[in-house]
């Protein structure tokens, strides 16, 4: 057909290319490929600028916190140092309460745990410039974001033991949470189905000339689920007021985000093609992602519409208590991470202003560990995993919103049979 | 009361619907400006507004993922999947967030939202406009299953659907849209107009979902059927001069099993027909149950007629729908045990 | 918790957009809104350009013919006035069987047709800047690339006719043709979901070490399915030797391309999330459609990966023969259309080279409809829809490889009872 | 031969295929460097290539769909999803795209793809990780169903399905993965070492599709099950101390009807039993199967002993899980009759 094409003539042969990380197990933490610019030198525009002034966001970093802990540039939030405080503090909780968990687990107190480490400011510094009867659809790891809505640690852990008091009555795997109140979306095994939720209840909210708006998180590795182009796509046509994150943590348990894409564009720059603004964020910088936060929630509140923000960060512990990362990266990768560590950055910017020191922290710490603690105690006496007390009804209740005659049948065979 | 055809009737459900709850909105691809492809819709953006019935993307995945957001806040969704056949995106939508919802966050949240869809064959739409998905959809636990087959059952089960707190997939014989169609695809259509249930009250009622319909009564055998079936299985016992009960079953989830076994005890034979293929098709839950409940009164084996387990074919469409000469063969064959 | 943040007192309420076309039936057609530049003004990087130096593609539109018929700019393909006759006749031979098909649809010789009116110029120079044996993941509205390829034009027919001669065996609704050996995949019924079959095709090729590269085609309505996505996160990680076109004829069905995010952000536009170059080229310029492929094509076959390509132009027909535009479009939307028609843009074209005139035209056409009716004529010979012959065993048959008990079973049931 | 759990087996499978086939390619999430969440590939991309056995995008959808068209080319993909309950994402590519590729384009187009995936609970995964969806696709034209209960079965068996020119979704019960469960999960966990069929040959051997075993011979009911299941039923006869016959199916789809009647109908009797929900699972188009062809040897209804319709549920895991008491009270309530 195109004999005048230069490239009938027996071109070379293809190749299957197949990506790799930088670094493996043996390896030495090699992120020498990364480009980080310095912090303070991206543009903040109006909220209300239009999409195509704002093309080249997505492929710069928003950041704050400089490498002596100053805040600088357009995005620093001005944050009052109670507020900072407070976030700091929230990240400890955070992190104390995600330490104790997988040591319980680790003594067969339960089955099973997802820590947060390293990604603490995203729940945190996210839950603090929303509005507190925003709704969230979370993946299993912004639980900062219920730290920072106060609410209460016993209710967390009874749901992690499956016990007497566990709201979801034992029907779910550990962290897959749900809080209502919280303002916190009913978690699934599933990654990324309810992302267009988000969507869709922002919408809702919007129906109803509402004020309150929604915010999704989901991984760099399930950003290939078609449920993220759903809701990128909705969001753009609906213009829905809602947040759409991408918690880029390089890893999708032992698969680096090359295999999501990750090589070829930034995620923040997948907005581009739906019209949205697409915010790429130190996510280990809690200024940075406040502020980016908070000028998304500004948009959609404003009816301006859905902004995508990846957030750059790194999963500093495993997967989950199942997963053994020695396997597959090399030792030492989460501390090579260029962009720090979220609490110690906090922590040296606060020291900085003379707000904070090694003292206080020492002793929130030891607070937040005791506070963990009593609240470890208190739910075990509501028991743990395995500790009896079958409610055989609720087996079969809530599957519908009120009980079939079959399910009552099963839930006889059940009584009667075992 | 006015005549109406099912598409008529399925409009003004929603009409009502829409008049009554500001809570309800519907959505689809398609279904705004124009009224959907079947005009489902037709009018009811012109008449409530852009905000309350719109054109969807197409991703039907997306449509039933924002239903279940929308229904999470606390509005009542009712979206269109354009065929059947184009449910399968959803499927996970469906299973793994619509069905799941309201358990696994122990009734926090709930998913009220209903998925109508035109299914079925007889039209000449071939493979991918003809298929009847039903079966897969009651393995799934909290779903419910509707498939209504006059204009009167589709208006009050809708209702019923659209209020519903949990997920209901409402799927409409496209076949009998505009008429109740017998299976005898070379004789002239018949219209609605001519039909007791194509006379349907013009505002609100609702038909409980879970019960089924006796519509012949009849003490040789039971048959077991839904949908476009119904028509041909009456045609069908007609013609066998076979005094069957003719069961139309209306919901597959929940189902009436009181009045499917009260029937068969009282018959001791039964034949089960759907359009859907046979193997997994909801005839087996059907004839296992029957078996379950009433196996000291069978006097026969059940017998399924159904459609091929092959895809719906285009050309040979009349060879792979189960007509009533299948249903006729079936009735004899178990009035001879 | 953002009592710091200036929206949390009393917004004004959300408002749910619902994006809606320029114009409805009564309305006189409006494209004002849209903006045309001129021909020949987009650079033409090298295949082999970065992707970073390529974002501003997906804005622009490659345009090479200008108003006045004239091949401007560094995107003119400069063919031979052979290949562009050719170009211009296999055009008009697809508007001719399109022609004829839907009158054969109104007189009942066969239940369904979709024609491709308008955009005759994708099929056909795309077809032309690929080699014939690669492999082509059409929609249902690129039959141009049959012709391009030579197909015989009986054999679709009797596609349609679903007749003895029909090679899918009657199975399929008329015009989900598959025609290996014309390197034409298997259609269905589904729109979007061979999308990403192209991609594995391209894969195995580049695994195989092959030579050969896969095209595939999706609506702009389309574009919101997961497949679209799968695509694009496939192509874009693995490098696969494919060419993505979106086909923006501005409507699906009844839904203007706003539904789809057409107002948002061009389809083009898509890629750079993926870091793949998009091209957005005018769909009714045959020289631009063949040079953009031309590009891709090369990028592909040179290992370089995948290319986006937005082929911007206007569907001229109703959506299939079921389908009445009039109740959802306003008249004369077509002739509206401010980038004319590919036809008579070629043909100016040609006589502006003094290689084309009104009288081989007018003689190209009278040729194209005498070789439709023949072919009509000849697939007639083997039969029309409903012409009896049913061959029970092929309804059995290529269910599974070989026939399975059950099928023979079931086909002993249909033959004995009906 | 050696000795090798079920994830030995089916690794051995697949490395097998990888050396004599150059078309047999293996990707899926986490399945290259690191070698599966289940360790199933674990080595094969070292031996075989990154080219050979890769890491995947977590796009279920995604991935069905490429290897529907590696197929199309000519290739043999071997995909794997997670867990079974993720299939769902990929459910429109298995019914509309792999499915119906061969019929549709009559015979030019065809996909010889093997889906693997673990399925099953019993290993405390709550409701996502846990699901059995075998059923539904037991009712799509054109997919073959398989799930082994033994690691030689496990082998011969992928092998077969990776040969076998058709799509075929192999499920792997993971509860089955290290041991031979029988039900009673607070007693020791068995390993495959233990048990005959744990010796597998280190070569290549197929055991062709659609070929149930009987794996416990009997005369005074015939057990119907698979998967893990298999192991809870045969305990559960030793335990009743009824002489049942027990057959493991193996494939679901393509199913073994001669050997499943030919049993009936010489016990007479028969119990189907299988973890996943009761409703519409797979038990009823086997009761109603068995029906069809035995109704006159039946001497008493056939019992379902099967998960209940409801999600799986974390804490109450073993309430769900249909054990040995289940199936002991099934068997002795056929015998009754
Ligand atoms: C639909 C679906 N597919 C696959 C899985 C298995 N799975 C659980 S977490 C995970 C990795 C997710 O990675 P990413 O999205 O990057 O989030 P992260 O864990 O890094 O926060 C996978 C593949 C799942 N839970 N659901
Ligand atoms: C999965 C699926 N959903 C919906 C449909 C119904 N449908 C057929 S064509 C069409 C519109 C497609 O529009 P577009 O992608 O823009 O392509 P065009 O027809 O304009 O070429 C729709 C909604 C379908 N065939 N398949
Ligand atoms: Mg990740
Ligand atoms: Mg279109």
């Amino acid at each position: 057909m195109n004999a005048e094409s230069p490239l009938a003539v027996s071109p070379a042969p293809l190749e299957l290319h197949v990506p790799e990380p930088a670094a493996r197990p043996g390896d030495a933490p090699d992120f020498s490929h990364l480009h980080i610019p310095p912090a303070g030198i991206v543009p903040r525009p109006a909220t209300d600028a239009p999409e195509s002034s704002m093309r080249e966001l997505p492929y710069q970093l928003i950041r704050v916190l400089d490498g002596q802990g100053k805040a600088v540039g357009p995005w620093n939030p001005k944050l009052s140092a109670e507020r900072l405080r407070h976030g700091l503090r929230t990240m400890l909780r955070t992190r104390a309460f995600d330490e104790r968990m997988v040591r319980l687990q680790r003594t067969g107190k339960t089955s099973f745990y997802i820590k947060s480490t390293g990604e603490e400011a995203i729940g945190v510094a996210q839950a603090f410039a929303l509005n507190r009867d925003d709704m969230c659809f979370t993946s299993y790891r912004q639980q900062g974001l219920l730290f920072a809505r106060d609410w209460p640690m016993v209710d967390l852990i009874c749901q992690i033991f499956n016990n007497r008091k566990d709201r979801l009555k034992g029907r779910q795997l550990p962290v897959l949470y749900s809080a209502r109140e919280a303002g916190y979306y009913s978690l699934s095994g599933n990654v990324g189905s309810r992302f267009p939720h988000a969507v869709g209840w922002a919408m809702a909210s919007a129906y109803k000339r509402d004020t309150r708006i929604a915010s999704a998180w989901i991984g760099d590795g399930t950003s290939a689920e078609g449920d993220f182009h759903y809701a990128l796509t909705f969001a753009s046509v609906y213009h829905a007021p809602v947040i759409l994150n991408v918690v880029n943590n390089q890893w999708a348990i032992s698969t680096p985000q090359a295999i999501a894409g990750g090589n070829e564009a930034t995620f923040a720059s997948r907005a581009l093609g739906f019209g949205l603004p697409g915010l790429r964020v130190d996510g280990n910088d809690f200024l940075a992602v406040y502020a980016a936060t908070e000028w998304a929630a500004e948009r959609a509140r404003r009816n301006l519409g859905a902004t995508l923000i990846e957030l750059y960060t790194y999963r500093a512990a495993a997967h989950s208590t199942s997963d053994d990362p020695s396997k597959y990266r090399p030792e030492g990768e989460a501390n090579a991470w260029p962009l720090g560590d979220p609490v110690e950055r906090l922590k040296q910017h606060l020291i900085g202003l003379g707000e904070w020191s090694e003292e206080r922290h020492a002793a929130v710490i030891a607070e937040a560990e005791e506070e963990v603690r009593a609240a470890v105690k208190e739910a075990e006496s509501h028991g743990t995993l395995h500790s009896g007390d079958d409610d055989l009804e609720s087996l079969f209740e809530d599957v519908f919103e009120t009980m079939p005659q079959h399910l009552r049948d099963q839930l006889d065979e059940l009584r009667s049979i075992g | 009361m006015s005549s109406m055809n099912m598409v008529q009737a399925l409009n003004s459900a929603m009409d009502v619907m829409l008049t009554r709850d500001p809570n309800v909105l519907v959505f689809g691809e398609d279904v705004g400006y124009f009224g959907g492809v079947f005009r489902c819709t037709a009018g009811l953006q012109a008449k409530h507004g852009r905000q309350r019935v719109f054109d969807a993307p197409i991703a039907e995945g997306g449509i039933v993922a924002t239903a279940v957001g929308m229904g999470a806040y606390g509005l009542r969704p009712v979206v269109e999947i354009q065929f059947a056949d184009y449910i399968l995106p959803a499927f996970d939508q469906l299973v793994s967030e619509a069905s799941r919802l309201r358990y696994r966050s122990a009734g926090e949240f709930w998913a009220p939202i209903t998925v109508r869809s035109p299914c079925g064959g007889g039209i000449h739409g071939g493979q991918t406009h003809s298929q009847s998905p039903e079966s897969i959809f009651t393995h799934i636990s909290g779903l419910k299953t509707v498939m209504p087959s006059t204009p009167y059952d589709a208006k009050g089960l809708l209702i019923a659907a659209i209020e519903d707190n949990d997920p209901v997939i409402f799927l409409e014989p496209k076949r009998l849209y505009n008429g109740p169609f017998d299976g005898h695809h070379d004789r002239p259509l018949q219209p609605w107009a001519s039909h007791p249930a194509g006379e349907v009250p013009d505002d609100y009622y609702r038909i409980e979902l879970g019960k089924a319909s006796i519509v012949r009564p009849g003490k040789a055998c039971t048959v077991l059927t839904y949908g476009t079936m119904v028509h041909v299985c009456l045609a069908a016992v007609e013609e066998s001069g076979i005094d069957a009960e003719v069961i139309d079953l209306r919901s597959l989830f929940p189902i009436d099993v009181e009045t499917i076994t009260a029937s068969v005890a009282r018959t001791g034979r039964c034949v089960i027909a759907h359009e859907a293929s046979r193997t997994s098709g909801f005839g087996a839950e059907l004839g296992q149950l029957v078996q379950e409940h009433c196996f000291h009164s069978l006097e026969a084996p059940i017998r399924r007629v159904t459609g091929w387990d092959t895809p719906y074919p285009h050309a040979l469409e009349w060879k792979y729908f189960p007509g009533p000469k299948r249903v006729v063969h079936a009735l004899k064959s178990v009035m001879e045990n």
